[in-house]
Formats: C-alpha cells, structure tokens, sequence
C-alpha cells in the first residue's frame, strides 16, 4: 500500500531557504529509496500561522494524507501539530521542537525528527563549562523561542552571567550590544539569532575590535548562511547534532549526492529533511501505515541510517542523540564547519519526564 | 429698535507683522443687507473667517444672537443659525447637486446621528433642498455630479446651500463672482428677498449687485473700516472713490 | 552604569540615527515632493544592496559595488516611474500602497528568483575596517563614523536642492498642482523620474552601505521601510531637516530605550520579570515616540502650521 | 495671420460632451473676448487650447502647426500662457517661488511683474495660499507674464479683484496689446469692459460657437439671447 | 445602480454556492476556504465603513482584528485550562461560548477604536495612516512578549467555540455561521451608508469645511466611524481565530493590516460590497497561484498591479462602473 505525505513548509519570502532545504534533503532522500508508493504533496506556508493551519486542514481534509511534516517554525509548529494530531494524523517535525510538544503536550504521533528547541542551546553550556568559560554575556530576540534557548543554555552553564539580554525580534542593528559587551567584562558570548539577525551581529561584531569567543547554536553558522557573514566567523564555536564531517557512510554519500544533485553544500536543515523522509521509508518497510499502532511502533524503533549516526527516540518521541561542537572553518572558498569535540553525549531532552502518553 | 443679530466689537488680528483687521465695530441688523466693500488684501476675509470661527481674533468680541460666540467652533456657530458662503466654493465634490443641498438641510435639524433611515427619502429635508435649488436655477441639474458643474453653477450651488439652513443671518464672500450677467441678475433678485428671512452680511467687488442690493455699506481699507453709510452717502464718499471704486465707476 | 557608556551608546544612537536617515532621505523626497506613498522603496534598498554584493562579488572592489548600488536602484526607479508610478500620481494614496505593495511581491520574489533563497554577503572596504580612539577612551568603528558623514552630506544636498534650486522649487510646485505646472512649461513628468530615480539612488545606496554589516537578504527591505515611515512622519513629511532630526531621534530613542529599560525596571522588579518587561518595552518605544510626537504636533515636527 | 485657430472641435468630459463644433480663431496682435453664460464651454475651450483636455474632433493649430497631441508643457513653451479659472496658486510656495517656478527668458522678470503689481512686491515671501483672493488673482497673472508668453489666455482673469485694480489691469492689457503686440483670448464677465479692449468677440452657446464678429455688430438682440444682458 | 445591485447578488449567491458544490462533493477544505474569505470579506466590510466613507485610511486594523481574535482566544483558554479569567474584584470564567464570545470581541474591538481613534483622529492624512499603524505595532509587540498568553507562539483552542443547535467542528455549519454574519455585518453597512450619517461622513470625505459650515464636527463622525469599524473588525477576529481554533500576534502585524487594506481597495473603496469581492479574488488568487511555482508572488504582484492600473475603482469600479450618487 502506498503513503501520502503531505509537506507544508516555508518556500516563500524571507525564511524561504531553510524551508527548501529541508524539502530537498526530504526529497532527496524519497528519490534514492526508489520506492513509488511515496507521494508527497508540497505546499507553502509563507510563514504564516494562519496559512499552515489552512494548508493542513486542507492535507488532512482533500488531499486525505497520512503523514504530515515540513514546518519550520515553532509558532507555526504549535499551530498546526496539535490539531493534526488530534485527528489522529502522524507529524513528524523536520526541525521545531517547541517545549511545549515535548512535555505535558506531547503526542504519540507527534515525532521529532531533529531536536527539541533547548537541545543546542544546553549542548552550548556544557561546552561553554569544558571550555572553562567563566563570565558569559548571553542575548536572543525577545521571543519564545529566543527565551527557550537562554534558558536552555543556562541549564548547564555553570559560571556566571556578565549580562542577559533580549533583543528585538527582527533587530538589524546591535551596536548598542555590543558596547554594553565590550563594558560587562564578559569573557565569552553565548547568542542566539537566528537567519539574518545573526549575521548582522556577527559583522559588526567583527568589526567592533571587541575580541571575546563567541558561542552560538548551529542556526547562525549554517551552511546556507556562512557564506554571507564571511570571514567575520572563522573560529566562532557552534553546536550541532549534524555536521557535514560526521564520519559514517550514509552521510557522506548524503553529503556528495545533495551536492551533486542541487549545486550547494547541504545544510543541517538538509540533513534534517534526509533524516525525516529516511524515517518514514524505513517504518513503511516494516508496516502498513493504516495499521497506525503497528507503524507508530515502527517509527518509534528509528530504524534507519541517520546521517547523524546513532539516533534513537526518548520517550516522548524526541530525538536521544550526540550533540557536537564545530568550529568555522575555510576550505578554499567556502566556509564551512568543522566537529572539534562532542558536546553531549546521547542527550535528550529537560522535558520528557513531564511526557505521559 | 431690536439688538443686532450680529455684532462684532474692537476686533483685531494680525498675522506676524501685518495687521489684518484693526479695531473693527460692524454690526448687522435684522431685515438689511451690509455690505462690506474694500480693495484685495484690505482683511475682508480675514474678517468673515474670524466670525464664523475659521480664525481667532487676537481681541475683541463677536456676539451673534445674543450669544458670544467667539470661542467657538465653526460647527456651533452654524448651529446657532449662521451660515456662510465660502469665496472659494467649497462643496462635496463627490456628491450630487441634490445631496449637497441635503447636507445643509440635514445640518439646520441636526438629525445627524440617524443610522438606519435612508435620508434621500426623508421627504421634509428634501424638499427643502429642492427648494433652495429651485431658488437658485439648478433645478434641471439635481442630480448631475458637482465636480461636473461649471464654475459658475458652483457659485449657485455654494448660494443654495447657505439657503437650505435657514439660518438667523448669511454671510457671503463674494457669491457674485464667476457668475454671468443673467446669473447675477437672478443672484440679486434671490438675495432681495431673502433680507427679509434673516439679514446678509454681503462682502462683494460686484458694485452694481452692491449698490442694487445693500442697505448699509461699509468700507474696509488696510483692516480699518473707514466709512460707513447709505449707498448714496459711500458713493460720494472722495476717500472711497480713490481708495476703491475708481473713476469710471459712479 | 558608567557614564562613557551612556556616551557611547548615545554615539551609537545617533549613529543608527543617519544610517535610517539615508533610508528616510529618499522616501521623504518621493513621498512629500511627488506626494506618492512608495512601500516599494524598500524593495529599491534591496536592489541596492545586492547589486553591490553581486559587483563586489565578481570585482572585489567597494567603490564599484557603490556604483552598481546606485545605478542599479536610480534604473529600478526610473523603470517603475515610467511604467506604473506615474500613472499613480494623481490617485488616492490608497491606490499607490496597492500598486506598490504588488510591487514589493514582485520585486523580492524576482530576487529571489535571481539570487536564490539565502543572504548573500557583501562586506566593508578593507581600509574603513576595524576602530578609531575617540575621547573618553570609546572605541569607535571606522565604518560607521563613515556612515554618519555619508548621511550628513546627503542631508545637506539635498536640503539644498529642494529649498534653493529651481527645480527644487519647480517639484514643490507639481506637488500642488501638477496639471497646472505643466501648464506653465514646465517638463513634470520628466522632472518626477529624475526626482523619483534620484530617491531610488539613495536607497540604492543606503541598502549597500547598510548591507555592508548587516545582512543582505530578500526582505531586507521591510523592516527598515517601517522605520523609515515613522522617521518621515516624526519629522513632518517632505521635510529633509525634519526626516534628519526625526531620524535622530528614533535612533537614540531605540537605541538608549532598550538599553536603559531594563536597567530602569530591574530597579523595582526581579531581574528576570525586569529584562522580560523593558525588552517588551523597548521594542515599542519609537511607536511610543511616534504617537506621542503626532498627538502634540500632527503634523510632524517640522510639516509646517 | 492667425496665430490660434480652432475649426470643428469638440470635446468630452469623460461620457459627456461639452464642446461641439467650436470655431474660433486669434490672429497675431488681436484680442479677442469669449463669452457665453455660466456653463456654455468657455472653460472649456481655454482649456483644450493650452491641452489641459485633449478634444477628440477637429483641429487646432497654433501658429499654422497642428497641436493636437501635443502635451500642454509643449505649448507652453510655444509661447501661451495662463491664467487659469479659479487662480490655481500654487499655495505651499511663496510668492517669489511661484513666479520663479514659472519664468521664463524674455522681456517680463520679477521686477517687471511686481511693478504691475506692487502688492506682490510686499507679500514676496508670504505662502500663496495664504494671500487674499485678489491677491492670488495678481499671481496668477503674473505668474502668465512670467512665461514671457505670445498668446495669453485669460480666464476670469478678474474676478473677485476690486474696481480699481479691474481697472488698471485692462490698461495693463491693453498696454501689452499696443506695445508688446502680445495676443490674448480672453474670457471676462462684464460685457462694458470686454468691449473697451477687444477687437473681436465670440460667444458660445452650450459648447457652440454661434456667434463671431466685431462688438458693433453685437446687437442688443444677440446679447440678450445669448449673454442675457 | 442596477448593475451594482446584480453583481452584489451574484457575488453572494457565489460565495453560498461554492461551499453548498464543495458540501455535495465532500470537499471541506473548499468550505474552509470560503469561510476563511467570508471572514476576512466582514473585517473590510468593517474597515471600509472608516476607509471607505470616511476617507480615514488606517494601517492598523490588524490590532482590532487581533484584539477579536485574542479576546476569544484567552476566553476559550481559560475555559478550557478551567481557570477563572479574574478573581477579583469579581471572578470571571472563561466562556466557550460564541453567544459571549462575539459580543466581548465585539466591545474589544470598539473600545481599542474608541481609544485609538479618539488619539489618531487629531492628525490627518498620510499621518494619520502612520499614526494607526504605530498603535498597531505598539500591540503587535505587546502580544508577542505577553507570555501569559503564550506569546509569538499563540494561543491553541483545541475545538471550536459552541452555538446552540450547531456542530461548529462541521465545516459547513460554521461556514453558515460566518455567512449569515456577513449578511447581517452588509445590511447594517448598507443602511449607515445611505443614512443621515453616513451621508454627512462621506461629506465629510470630501470637505471637511463644508461639513463644519452646515453645523457639523468631522471628528466625532470619525470617530463614531472608527469606532463601528473597529467593532466589525474584532468580530471578524473573533471568527477567524475560531475558524483556525489558534490565534497569535501574527494576526495583529501590519502585513494583516495592509491584507485587509487591500481587500477593499482590490473590491472598489467605499463600495459596500465591494471587500467582499475583494476578499474572495485575493484568496482565490492565493490559493489558485500558490500551486503555480514557488515564486508565486510575481504573479500576484503583478495581477495586483494590473488591478490598480486598468481598473480603476476596484473590481466594483471596473465591473459595475462609477459609483452613482444614491439618489
Ligand atoms: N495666514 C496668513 N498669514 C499672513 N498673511 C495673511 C494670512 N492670511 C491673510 N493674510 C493677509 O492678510 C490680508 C487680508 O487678507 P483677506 O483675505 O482678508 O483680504 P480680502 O479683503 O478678503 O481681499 P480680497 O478682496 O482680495 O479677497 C492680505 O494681505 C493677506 O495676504
Ligand atoms: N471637469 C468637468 N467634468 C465634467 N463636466 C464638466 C467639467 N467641467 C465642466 N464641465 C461641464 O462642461 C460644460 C462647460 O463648462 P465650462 O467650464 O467650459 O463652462 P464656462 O463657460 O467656463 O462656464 P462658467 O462661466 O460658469 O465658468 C458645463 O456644462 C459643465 O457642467
Ligand atoms: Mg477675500
Ligand atoms: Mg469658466
């Protein structure tokens, strides 16, 4: 029997790329299984909250899917999983993992293929404190998200704080920042802004002669944004449940085929989207996806090839996975990044114990 | 004899260094037409605006039925019965002939905050509009567009409006101007009778509507009125002659 | 808190201040000498920014990355002058947010489409790079003390053309009547696409010099057009010292509100509670700022009585 | 010769016809009086010479070339200038602004227009929109003059202006006319004085042209049928 | 005038026509898509009455909108999380109830106009768009750090608000809902637009001096306008909350602000039918061009600009011509 998919994810305006690239990895991956019984049907969200929760009505109601996945965003994830899930539909997260769906919110048919939110963020304190960082100055947008990823950071950070701040969202300018960086007699910095936030900052922070190691969750030194800040970036440590250089053979050929096929290094949003179609490939090899308790169990068991190496589900459906730390790096032309050590070692998430299913 | 119905005491206003209007006394009575006459630039606008409250005097007091109104809003004193003809026409440009002239019947009864009733079929406020547009020539032109109007029709319409409040007294900026010769003719016809309804405070360069029509004449000279008479009295008047009318004229 | 601090984040502010001033400069032209609401000047920014990061991309060179910035933006504008502009002219301002919110979609789709999905880079020149020592011991980017003589001189230029030069005077004319300033002779049309184009360049030129340490994306262009709005309105539209001096303040006011609302609030609340609510707050303060300036002054600083 | 000749024109107000079949022509040095009552086309037909509304039959040449299609900056620079109805000053500028706005190379500068109208002079700097009525109506002349123009066009050029100032403009004009061989079309209300200073008349009759000749021929008939005078 | 009352027939008939086909063909998510026209159709309804008639371009409709959304949005949390909305001075209940429901988001919506209007309405114009967004904005932020509603993340209602007598999870039957609303929200506009009110308003448009000339204040038309406007506007909130059972500060950012603007403007200003033409082109375009290519935005764009260029006055303008005077 076949499976429909049905995709919503953001392919318009601003976010757009993170969006694309998780359907191509996704993609990608249904192309080389070879199977045709897979049909995914794909569908613009532009970002909007309101858009998604049409579109999945529509997936759900018309199009009659069995499986939904693609969203980027955490406010549009808490929009639509919910409902999908109350109607007794999979969705499996390529990359939102709001707190919220992990604890007293979680589903058993919610499953996050890429991180709970807090993930990178904790795996940051933990390397901040092996790295012997005293004094950290921490900033994110003023956001959920944004105090998901602070409060994420200080749970196993264990110096002290130089200063806390949060931003606007959609801030474009962070002299201000930085100044009051440069007065706090912070020995590091811990930030998290995500897409074009993230390269302003570290421009102008290049460019401010304020000299401190930067900490930063794998967002704002992807693949797809690296190229843009430039060199402003060599060095800075960030922290990534994938890496291009993770040493196994199912991510390399993933690395070598994305490049082959769309002209582009793969992102983690990528190989995020890999991971998920893998996911879904593998449970359909072992069950029937109207039998929902036989493929929830399937999906459950993660037996496939990650690109990631070792992966396996908590509890709460949640990925159990290491968590590295990589440093920017030139090769040739490209910025890319490099694993320097492993952050977490098979880390879950704060959450799961609150999870009853 | 009764108290003016309009009565404006010591009023002066100056812009920066210019001073627009001096000191003025006019009064208006029941039943005349006064006009005010004087050269461009002499603060005959300057004087109107400040009695029906588009500008503030800097002193002075302005009293209309009783009331002193020199605080004012424009809207209030409307509603107090005065009513005024713009010298640029200012009408709804949008609307028809017809409802332009509503608006001044819907404004005298105040019936402003009605939500449900089509207005176009009260009939009491339509055929008082219908009648001041009978009164100045547009009948045939009800429900043309005012934007399509000729400048000239404007001027009537501007007049019709001022008719359909039925107020205590009018004050026209030059209603005549623009308007053909047959125009002013009926114009001064209509306003012949209408002294009888409630005075006009009638400002106009037009001398012959001015001496058919007025009963009092005033001239304003550099903010300071400088005579006030009968025609015949302001005719004569050398200082008038030279300052404004010019030789021909008279 | 010291007080160098409290300089240097004023420095700051200010600076922030004539970076949005470069912005504001071009849409307060448009929008109060053509008396057209252009949302697509944001779109004219982005032009701006990525064709000086393709130039600077294949050249290496800055100065022709400013070159392509402002050529590429003044050819954006005057194409869309000539094709949908000027038939706005003499509509509501409603039917011009229309036409140039279509045009947003237009323009950020087609670069995208052009460039594809992700930022692009495009960096300072090398010799503007890295800090100068002012008094007080504040260190002080090179780059950005550019960027405020940059804007200045921009102020000053054009407040000179529109005050003092004929054609200055002949645009302000076309403002309130443009039928009858054609009817005197005078080429309107032609003179709105040099004046439209003229306003495109400097966006153009704003999204490259702001691109060079910010991020050059598709959608750049939307949050500084807002800001841009409420800087020309503090101001008082069409007035270039107004949208310079309202430029300034919206930059000290974001720039010392989220810096100093959180410190004011930790005085009385938990710090946690007090970072939360003064961030909230500062994200509103040039609203805040906006609505407080019209409601004394509705017409804006400087628009006139 | 002529210098403005209107054959056959008729014109449109979106649906709505307003002129039909205008005749009319200006020869060099001529002054000629347009008139009609309230909403006969005489707006209208100034407005279609200087191309403020584009007329769709007929023809309309200025100094023997077809100007049909031609924008109105064109003709202006073809030497005609105007006064409009209703003065259209420009009200955000000052007076000075207005007439730099509008000059043009010739004969006629500030000075010379401000000695014409030295309540002009006075008000140099005040906005135009502020000015009085009669005021701006001085602006709008000189603002024409400014354009050094061949052609003048006036329309109601003199309304809402004192006698005395009526007075001195017809001299003024009439000065132009001897003097600066300058030809005007002009469109007044008070028939006594178009007929001091014009050679000629043409009277409109709903977006007609039904009459043309000299004033003496203007019979009391003619004029109470068509000017209700 | 005959002509616009043919096409405002044929409009309703379509949009109660499509749903009925999508009912008979069992294909709800057409019915959603409908309703979803449907409602934001009663939100430009609700902002032409300002925009429209009286001239008052405001750019921050989204924060009534919003305002309706979240006033459903924190009644139905709390009653579904069963904790009293306020203790004191008096203790108030969540409600899950669209008989309650409609008439808060209604007030909510007025009063935030009545507010926010009796503030913009001193300045005019270009700033007076400006000033109305600036309000908005100041809300929009507000929301999105207001964490004890969820903040950016939004507030989820896991099922509809209940009316008597209807299952509201039903596409068709909440569709019916949202239909009959729009026809109530229509007939309502309809009458002010030909009322004395609405008479003098639209005078007011034009000529405020000749309004102030006949005895009348512009402002309190305004606001009075505003204040109407902004109530239709927060019950079209209401509504769409509901449909998406979800409500999030992205429903008060000036992209919604400046979507309800174009629903009006694409329909044909001051037309009283007209957002409802406008609504349902922009979302069948929407929902049409998306499946076309990933830079579908080009084509809505530029069908968009075609719209302002060649027909003047909105659909309405270009399909039943000039507005005619009422008479
Ligand atoms: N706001 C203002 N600022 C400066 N001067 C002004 C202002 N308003 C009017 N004036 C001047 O005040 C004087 C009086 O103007 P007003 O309009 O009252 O004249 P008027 O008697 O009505 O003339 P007219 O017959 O030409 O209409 C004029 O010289 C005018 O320029
Ligand atoms: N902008 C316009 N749109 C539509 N119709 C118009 C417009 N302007 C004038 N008309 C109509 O065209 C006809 C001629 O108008 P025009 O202005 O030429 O008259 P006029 O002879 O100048 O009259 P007046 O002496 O009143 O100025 C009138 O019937 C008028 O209603
Ligand atoms: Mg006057
Ligand atoms: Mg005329």
């Amino acid at each position: 029997e076949g499976l429909k998919v049905g995709m919503i994810t953001t392919l318009s305006g601003g976010g757009a790329g993170l969006g694309i690239d998780v359907r191509d990895g996704f993609m990608l991956a249904v192309e080389q299984s070879g199977r045709d019984d897979i049909e995914v049907v794909i569908e613009d969200d532009q970002r909007k909250p309101d858009v998604a929760v049409q579109l999945a009505d529509k997936m759900i109601q018309s199009e009659k899917v069995d499986v939904l996945t693609g969203i980027i965003w955490s406010n549009l994830a808490m929009a639509v999983v919910p409902a999908t899930v109350a109607q007794g539909k999979f969705y499996l997260s390529p990359n939102a993992g709001p707190s919220a769906l992990a604890g007293k919110g979680c589903n058993k048919n919610y499953f996050n293929v890429a991180w709970q939110n807090d993930n990178l963020h904790e795996a940051a304190g933990a390397y901040a404190n092996s790295a012997d960082l005293k004094n950290s100055f921490i900033l994110a947008p003023n956001y959920p998200a944004g105090k998901d990823a602070l409060t994420g950071y200080k749970r196993f950070y264990e110096g002290d704080l130089a200063g806390e701040i949060y931003t606007k969202l959609g801030q474009t300018d962070y002299a201000s920042e930085i100044a009051q960086i440069r007065a706090s007699g912070a020995d590091s910095i811990y930030f998290f802004l995500p897409g074009g936030m993230g390269i302003s900052f570290l421009k102008q922070y290049a460019d401010s002669g304020v000299n401190l190691p930067v900490v930063g969750p794998a967002f704002s030194f992807d693949q797809g944004i690296l190229q843009a800040v430039g060199a402003a970036a060599l060095g800075v440590k960030n922290t990534s449940q994938w890496s291009k250089d993770i040493d196994n053979a199912t991510n390399a050929a993933f690395v070598e085929s994305f490049a082959a096929k769309y002209g582009r290094l793969p992102s983690l949003y990528a190989s995020q989207g890999f991971d998920t179609a893998n996911l879904l490939i593998s449970a359909m090899g072992s069950a029937d996806v109207a039998d929902q308790d036989a493929f929830r169990a399937a999906l459950q068991a993660a037996d496939f090839d990650s690109t990631r190496g070792d992966f396996a589900f908590g509890p709460n459906n949640h990925p159990i996975q290491d968590i590295y730390v990589r440093e920017v790096v030139q090769e040739g032309d490209v910025f890319t990044n490099k694993i320097v050590s492993v952050g977490l070692e098979d880390h879950g998430d704060a959450y799961a114990s609150d999870c009853k299913m | 004899m009764t108290d003016p119905v309009l009565d404006v005491q010591g009023v002066t206003k100056a812009f920066g260094g210019l001073v627009a209007s001096k000191n003025i006394d006019l009064d208006l009575r029941q039943g005349e037409i006064h006009a005010l006459i004087g050269p461009n630039g002499a603060g005959k606008s300057t004087l109107v605006q400040q009695v029906t409250g588009g500008l503030t005097p800097d002193s002075g007091r302005i009293v209309f039925d009783g009331h002193d109104v020199g605080a004012m809003s424009t809207a209030k004193r409307a509603q107090f019965g005065m009513a005024r003809t713009f010298q640029i026409s200012s009408l709804a440009m949008e609307y028809t002939v017809l409802q332009n002239a509503m608006l001044g019947a819907l404004g005298r009864k105040g019936k402003v905050l009605s939500f449900f009733k089509n207005v176009m079929r009260e009939l009491d406020l339509r055929s008082a509009a219908e009648l001041a547009l009978e009164q100045v020539g547009l009948s045939d032109f009800q429900s043309v567009r005012t934007a399509d109007l000729s400048h000239g029709q404007r001027r009537q319409l501007e007049v019709a409006v001022a008719l359909t409040l039925s107020p205590k007294a009018f004050l026209m900026d030059e209603p005549m101007a623009g308007m053909g010769a047959d125009g002013s003719r009926s114009l001064i016809r209509i306003l012949d009778a209408l002294r009888d309804r409630a005075p006009i405070l009638l400002i106009e360069h037009d001398m012959d509507a001015v001496f058919a029509l007025a009963d009092r004449v005033s001239v304003l000279v550099y903010g300071e009125i400088i005579a006030t008479g009968s025609v015949h009295e302001i005719r004569a008047n050398p200082d008038v002659r030279r300052a404004y009318l010019g030789e021909e004229v008279g | 808190m010291s007080w160098i601090l409290l300089v240097e984040q004023t420095l700051n502010g200010l600076q922030f201040g004539v970076m949005l001033f470069l912005m504001a400069a071009g849409l307060t032209l448009i929008f109060g000498v053509m008396g057209l609401i252009n949302l697509a000047h944001g779109s004219l920014y982005m032009v701006g920014a990525f064709a000086a990061a393709a130039v600077a991309g294949a050249t290496g060179s800055f100065g022709l990355a400013l070159a392509a910035s402002l050529t590429a933006a003044a050819l954006a504008g005057v194409v869309i002058e000539t094709t949908v502009i000027r038939r706005l002219y003499d509509r509501d301002h409603l039917d011009q947010v229309l036409a140039t919110f279509a045009l947003i979609l237009i323009f950020s789709e087609g670069t995208r489409w052009l460039f594809g999905s992700f930022p692009l880079f495009l960096d300072r020149p090398e010799f503007l790079a890295g800090t100068v020592s002012l008094p007080f011991g504040i260190e002080y980017s090179k780059y950005r003390l550019s960027l405020i003589g940059v804007g200045l001189a921009v102020a000053a230029g054009l407040f000179w053309m529109i005050a003092k030069t004929r054609i200055g005077i002949q645009i302000r004319a076309g403002e309130n009547d443009r039928e009858m300033i054609g009817a005197l002779g005078v080429d309107i049309s032609k003179l709105y696409t040099l004046v439209f184009a003229l306003g495109a360049a400097l966006a153009g030129l704003a999204g490259a010099l702001i691109g060079a340490i910010q991020s050059v994306q598709v959608g750049m262009g939307e949050p500084v057009l807002i800001l841009a709005f409420v800087v020309i309105v503090i101001g008082g539209i069409g007035s270039i010292q107004g949208a310079l001096v309202g430029a300034i303040l919206v930059g000290v006011t974001d720039t010392l509100g989220s810096f100093l609302l959180p410190k004011v609030f930790s005085l009385f609340l938990a710090p946690a509670a007090a970072t939360s609510v003064g961030s909230s707050l500062a994200s509103m303060a040039i609203y805040i700022l906006m609505a407080g300036v019209l409601l004394v002054r509705p017409k804006g600083l400087f628009g006139g009585a | 010769m002529s210098l403005l000749t209107m054959s056959g024109v008729s014109a449109f107000y979106g649906p709505s016809q307003a002129l039909f079949d205008v005749n009319l022509s200006v020869d060099q040095g001529e002054v000629v009086a347009l008139m009609g009552r309230n909403g006969m086309g005489k707006s209208t037909t100034i407005k279609v010479i200087c191309r403020l509304l584009q007329h769709r039959g007929g023809d309309v040449t200025l100094d023997g070339s077809n100007i049909s299609g031609v924008p109105s900056y064109r003709v202006a620079r073809m030497g005609v200038g105007l006064v409009p109805e209703g003065r259209r000053c420009f009200k955000d500028l000052t007076v000075y602004e207005n007439l730099v706005a509008a000059a043009r190379r010739g004969e006629w500068d500030f000075e010379l227009v401000t000695e014409l109208f030295p309540r002009l002079k006075e008000r140099r700097d005040q906005a135009a929109g502020t000015l009085s009525g009669g005021e701006q109506q001085m602006l709008a002349i000189a603002r024409a003059l400014m354009t050094n123009p061949r052609l003048l066009l006036l329309d109601e050029a003199t309304e809402g202006l004192a006698p005395v100032v009526r007075q001195e403009i017809w001299a003024a004009i009439s000065n132009l006319k001897a003097n600066a061989g300058l030809t005007i079309l002009v469109v007044d209300k008070s028939l006594s004085e178009l007929r001091q200073i014009a050679d000629r008349g043409v009277i409109l009759e709903k977006g007609r042209s039904v009459w043309t000749g000299q004033f003496d021929e203007l019979t009391e008939e003619l004029s109470d049928r068509y000017l209700g005078v | 005038m005959k002509r616009e009352r043919y096409l405002n027939f044929a409009l309703m008939a379509l949009l109660l026509f499509v749903p009925l086909l999508a009912w008979l063909l069992d294909e709800p998510f057409l019915i959603t898509l409908t309703t979803r026209a449907v409602i934001f159709a009663i939100a430009g309804v609700g902002l032409n009455l300002a925009l429209g008639f009286g001239g008052l371009v405001s750019f921050g409709h989204a924060a009534f909108f919003g305002l309706g959304g979240y006033a459903m949005g924190i009644l139905a949390h709390h009653a579904q999380t069963y904790t009293p909305l306020m203790e004191w001075p008096l203790v108030i209940e969540g409600t899950k109830s669209m008989l309650v429901v409609w008439p808060v988001a209604i007030l909510t919506g007025a009063l935030a106009a009545l507010a926010i209007g009796a503030l913009s309405l001193r300045t005019s114009g270009v700033y007076f768009i400006m000033i109305t967004l600036a309000f908005g904005q100041m809300l929009f932020y507000f929301t999105i750090s207001w964490s004890a509603y969820g903040g950016e993340d939004g507030l989820s209602i896991y099922v509809r608000n209940s009316f008597p007598g209807l299952n509201t999870m039903d596409p068709i039957q909440y569709f019916a809902i949202c239909y009959g609303l729009l026809l109530l929200v229509l007939f309502g506009v309809s009458r002010v637009s030909g009322s004395a009110f609405g008479l003098m308003l639209r005078a007011a448009k034009q000529n405020e001096e000749r309004v102030q000339a006949v005895g009348q204040t512009p402002y309190r038309l305004y606001l009075i306008a505003f204040t109407i406007s902004g109530a239709i506007t927060g019950l079209a909130g209401a509504l769409f909350a509901d449909l998406n059972r979800f409500v999030s500060p992205t429903m008060l950012s000036w992209q919604v602000s400046g979507e309800i603007m174009v629903f009006v403007i694409l329909g044909g200003v001051g037309r009283v039918y007209g957002p409802v033409a406008g609504a349902a082109l922009f979302i069948l375009l929407e929902h049409t061009l998306g499946g076309l290519s990933e830079y579908w935005h080009v084509y809505l764009g530029a069908i968009l600009l075609g719209v302002v260029l060649f027909a003047r006055g909105g659909l309405y303008g270009l399909l039943a011509g000039r507005e005619v005077a009422h008479d």
